[in-house]
């Protein structure tokens, strides 16, 4: 079966579901924001959110009430500081309470292969003299049967949802990546369902026999979706815009200003289109 | 020689720790600094790797983020992040780990998680990244954090990477691989376990900063190593170096990206 | 600290001692022949040979005597049938006894990942209701910390030096491979020191971010070698000698015509270049 | 239509099982041609995997081995061999694998290790290789092998890999994710498994075979399904498409590689 090809609006009214684990992923690079901001704005709730860097796009669905639950293990604006919504969750459990499930970039990335290879959990040499196990019961030990030492031992994520960001895919779905990966690929094939925004579909993909590309086989539904990364990037494309990062510090630091911006430029926009010619127009 | 900051000084002083073809597992914001700056002076064959999975890479401005276009741009390959953590950092490939935190006790242990209790947080940072991997697998550590009672602390609040634990050999006897924080580069200079103890002391002073300075700003009795080195202020070169690379930076982060619509 | 690049000559008395656990990886494609045949004529002993699949490579160093110890998953002539000295050591003892560590490809992959990853054994869901964990101590199983699952275990690879073949190299010794790269960058990651032979070597590498690279710091020597990986194949230079591997089969099928055909082309020839030159001979 | 070889039916009857769409795990040898017969008549969307770690490959030539530059050249992508095994063959993504065997018993285990004792087997084989895991994990088997008593017989000499062990619900029991071999294309035509007992039992026969054929074919007992389908000989289509195949398969092979000197 080849992916369908589904706008954006269908795409999430389809896959996401109130209550569902959801991981939007891509390291720095290729976040896919624009599914995030239309998760906003069909007001999903009570998801269990995965992601190794919650990042803006998660400041804004944590802000905004769509989420119960946090699986992450680095939680700042790179660079700038703080993620003031997340922190506001955290500590004044606005607008509700989160749970976290907190491990290292190492414990995630183990978690996320051991849930693309259907294997229960995951192992890594880590956590060692962390205070992490003690506040995370899914971080546990597992004995190697050859040698008697002890790793550290994390559950595979599986999440229901897997959503990327990538330049292109051809238009039987399959989809292929260029530059930062993370663990992308991983969270992809975890997934019971994978979604990608592109920013192209393209007649065929560039040959390149080893290049990163998902099967289209793998791959639930394509949604073409110029600018889908911004603020964060897409490699070849346009960069990363390090200046709206700073300025979202000011933006998010208080519920006021939050909610007034979200209001105005993710819930009072029809779409991404319409979200970024708001940015372009407020910028001129 | 120019009047330099604390924060150049800092870096330059961190720098100059780094041995040429080295290979640095680098975090962001002044270790990114101090990496792009040996690379640029004494060090140009120094392998950086940048958790985002960029290998070998040579950016031309210092990244905002850890996974900026740039720093893929200019790597020798990119890896998937799994690959970074388990083929190169866990496999004990990694001869230098370079730390931030928000919080370091007198063992080098550190905080990244939370300020007060875990569950009902004064303050919740930003958490652990790559952090307790780094510390346990990384030949050696270099920590770069500016000093004061709340962030050289008596006790952490949470510890979310391990130094040398409670010291004399409590780190070895955990089975960490790694050889743990061999430098704290601070606002008045350096600090390194004692062989023994493994306590961090005073082992170097930037010059014109004094003992005096260095107790006042850390929050448990600093103990002193019997020889203390002076770190020589920045050279004219090295101040260039930085400078121009950090002009470079703020240029091309003030750019205004077109939005891609 | 950049890779050296030295002759195979040195490369293999160097690199490769008596008694040494040695990986020739590749799969089907850029097997490093070159590399098997110089150890042949170096007169190496006791070797423990690694490979998923020994093809005519190993076929050729366990005739010759190097080899005490075979571990692999897959012991045929692919599509042609057996490894007539492979079967004639296990079944004859001839020329020495060899001993097996056998193992499925799932269960060697998983081996080589551990290795890579510098932990002590891989875990896969395999091995289920096959007769391979009752003659190999090598294959255990551990449980699940998480659901108590019983998984497959199978301790770490790494050899004290892989050998691989690759299209180029660049002159500080960053290594590129394209096309089939089966387990061998897991076994060269996984090695105490890697040598690479490589049919160019060139003054930049192809840029590509994603390729499949070796960064010079994790290789100890390249060694130029054109035609290295003949008979098997390097994409992009020249294909598989089908009929080459088909005729191996007569040779190798008696001990007489074996070992005339590798005093001959191995023994008697000074290196690769005059052993190919001795087969395009042949040929004409 | 034209006489065909008993081969050249096998390849056929295995290839019409496949439906277009379908993910299939394939191995060298009758297989191979299988699935791209497969995908050269009734399934041109099929999607071909060989465990050498090439997806979706479209090769025009059939290749000698599981890795020749056809099936990457030709590939979606090819992937390192550990990713093939884990992220696709393990995680249940694959539809369809495809095997052969030196013996299979009434339950559809087979061997491909040796024939005699392990220690002292009276002929080595080349092994498992991918089989015991395309066994566990892809949804449905299908297994080509020619019959006689000495490849279809009562007791292994040794279990490579598993298909319903002893039957009656133990490959289930055994926690196999997989389903299991649904069906052995052999010479005179298909055996399959009883839906209780899971003893394979013959379900078609090629038109001019025989029920006397095929058990004398066989080593144990052959059991004979209320119903027995005839399979179609191959129409000129399929016969033209496969022969074709086959003569470019010939002459590529044949053609001699320039010496790499």
């Amino acid at each position: 079966m080849s992916a369908a090809i589904l706008s954006l609006a269908e795409a999430i009214e389809h896959y996401v579901a109130d209550g569902a684990s959801v991981a939007l992923e891509g390291f720095t690079h290729l976040i896919p924001f624009a599914a995030g901001h239309e998760i906003i704005r069909q007001r999903r709730r009570d998801l269990h959110l995965i992601r190794m860097t919650p990042d803006l796009v998660y400041d804004q669905m944590i802000g905004m009430g769509c989420a119960r639950k946090l699986t992450f293990s680095w939680g700042g604006n790179p660079g700038v500081g703080s993620l003031h919504r997340l922190r506001d969750a955290v500590e004044h459990q606005w607008p509700h309470p989160l749970e976290l499930d907190e491990h290292s970039h190492a414990g995630m990335a183990a978690a996320f292969c051991a849930g693309a290879a259907r294997l229960p959990f995951g192992m890594l040499r880590g956590y060692v003299g962390t205070d992490l196990p003690a506040h995370n019961p899914n971080i546990r030990r597992v004995e190697c049967p050859f040698t008697g030492e002890m790793l550290a031992a994390v559950p595979a994520l599986n999440p229901d949802v897997t959503i990327l960001h990538a330049q292109r895919a051809d238009r039987a779905g399959n989809v292929a990546i260029d530059g930062i990966v993370g663990a992308a690929r991983e969270a992809a094939l975890a997934a019971k369902t994978l979604v990608v925004t592109v920013e192209e579909i393209v007649d065929a993909l560039p040959p390149a026999m080893n290049a990163i590309v998902l099967p289209h086989w793998v791959v639930g539904a394509v949604v073409h979706c110029r600018g889908g990364a911004y603020p964060s990037y897409a490699q070849g494309h346009y960069a990363r815009d390090n200046a709206f990062y700073r300025h979202w510090d000011g933006i998010a630091r208080e519920r006021g200003t939050f909610l007034g911006w979200m209001e105005e430029h993710v819930l009072g926009t029809r779409d991404h289109r319409a979200f970024l010619a708001g940015l372009q127009q407020e910028a001129a | 020689m120019n009047a330099c900051t604390r924060d150049e000084w800092m870096t330059v002083a961190a720098a100059r720790l780094l041995r040429d073809r080295c290979v640095c597992f680098v975090g962001i914001g002044l270790p990114s600094a101090a990496c792009n700056l040996a690379r640029l002076t004494h060090a140009p064959d120094i392998v950086l790797i940048y958790e985002s999975g960029t290998i070998g890479t040579r950016p031309d401005v210092l990244p905002l983020s850890i996974g900026d276009g740039e720093l893929a741009a200019t790597a020798a390959c990119v890896v998937p992040l799994p690959e970074v953590f388990s083929h190169y950092l866990q496999a004990g490939r990694v001869d230098v780990g370079f730390l931030g935190a928000a919080q370091i006790d007198r063992h080098g242990n550190i905080n990244s998680t939370v300020i007060g209790p875990y569950d009902a947080p004064k303050t919740r940072l930003p958490g652990a990244g790559g952090a307790p991997e780094i510390a346990l697998h990384a030949k050696q550590v270099f920590v770069m954090l500016k000093a004061s009672k709340r962030s050289f602390v008596e006790r952490l609040d949470f510890r979310t990477s391990a130094g040398y634990l409670d010291g004399h050999g409590a780190r070895a006897r955990s089975g960490a691989p790694g050889g743990g924080p061999r430098a704290v580069i601070t606002d008045f200079g350096m600090l390194a376990p004692h062989p023994q103890s493994e306590e961090l002391q005073l082992v170097a002073l930037f010059a014109g900063a004094s003992v005096e300075e260095a107790r006042a700003a850390v929050g448990w009795p600093l103990a002193v190593a019997d020889h203390i080195d002076t770190i020589a202020a920045p050279s004219a070169l090295e101040l260039d170096t930085l400078r121009a690379l950090n002009a470079r930076t703020r240029e091309a982060h003030a750019r205004p990206v077109r939005i891609p619509l």
